[in-house]
């Protein structure tokens, strides 16, 4: 899966993107949140708060218990605030 | 329908938009909007950052569900990314219809989607220091007016 | 707060009107909205007469009113009298406010107010014949949405 | 007084602006319409229908009722269209 970070989310974790394979036991975006708090403080940083965080799956708005697969593209990032 | 998205570093000409805009159907009612970069106090610099391929399909997916809900003749979005200073132009939203209540309300519509549903994300400078703008609830109340 | 109100036969442009208009204050916020000649079948020209003194006068009390409604900047009202060809430009309304809401609705009562109450008329020119544009019952609902 | 018509009052009536002193007997706009009708066809014809005309007296919108001096700028025209 493709993992994009935007905004104060690229910041805390020092990257804007990075390819990973499906980590085992991860079906939705709460499960991907899980396993990438766990892969060290920057990511633990970012998402420590889950209600902050907005999520898109492959380019649409989508919620913690969406599904997510191999060759998904999945973006994290802030309440936008644009306009 | 013409509907022109684009998410530019570059300022527009307000007067070119229009002419492409209303150079297809007769509308004779177009509204407009353009946010600006405010010039208060400390503020240095404004930076915009989106998220390629997905804000462009969001905004144009907009601008169809506008044209499902009002008559329109043309949408134009443009929508600057990169570092903006003080006073310079953020974005312009124009909406042409035979009506001029569709074109306001159409017009309306658009700038409170876009400020809570297209994926850009604004960091100030001020007195050196950087900061995330936080998303505003009143903008989230704005945009509960047109669900259905 | 800017007022410009003009009443002539020249077109204008929205980049420098906008300029101006944003000059002073801090708005973060322009609503505009542009009436243009319809290009329909048969219009070969509209011709616009109005009442010299009084039109700029009501147009400018207008603009007052709205500002002691919303919280505006600046207005700018520029509205062309003479003769027009279809998918000319026949009027200009430009609000400038720190709230995009304020903006809008003030943009709109100036349209419906300028559609009722200033004292401008149409007649159209369609094969070879003239004839004088009919006041729209439509135009007065729309302005008595902001009656107090 | 000076009287100003405007669109299709000044086609049917000939003349754009025209001074005259206040007729006699004449008091309101309603009086002075009266007055108008009785100059001629071109008058008749332009004031036929009263609902159709409106009034600025001394360039403020006035109601039939609304008293006319001597020194008075009055306007008649047909409900607006601009915008």
């Amino acid at each position: 899966m493709n993992l994009l970070y935007f905004a104060w989310l690229r910041q805390k974790i020092g990257k804007g993107e990075e390819t990973m394979a499906l980590p085992d036991g991860v079906a939705s975006v709460a499960d991907l949140i899980a396993h990438l708090k766990s892969l060290g403080p920057g990511y633990a940083d970012a998402f420590a708060e889950d209600g902050r965080v907005r999520v898109a799956v492959n380019q649409k708005h989508s919620g913690l218990d969406a599904k997510v697969a191999a060759d998904d593209e999945i973006a994290f990032f802030p309440p936008v605030t644009g306009g | 329908m013409i509907v022109s998205v684009r998410v530019q570093t570059q300022d527009f000409s307000l007067d070119a938009e229009v002419a492409a805009l209303t150079a297809e159907g007769d509308p004779g009612a177009v509204a407009y909007f353009t946010g600006h970069v405010r010039k208060e106090g400390n503020l240095s610099s404004l930076t915009l950052e989106h998220y390629p391929g997905m804000t462009e399909a969001e905004i144009t997916r907009m601008a169809q569900e506008a044209a499902s809900r009002w008559p329109l003749t043309g949408v134009t979005v443009i929508h600057r990314v990169g570092r903006l200073a003080p006073g310079d132009r953020i974005v312009l939203v124009a909406v042409a219809s035979s009506h001029r209540r569709a074109a306001f309300e159409a017009c309306e519509f658009l700038m409170d989607y876009l400020k809570t549903s297209a994926p850009f994300w604004k960091e100030e400078a001020r007195n050196g220091e950087s900061h995330w703008v936080a998303a505003r609830a009143s903008d989230d109340a704005a945009m509960n007016r047109w669900r259905k």
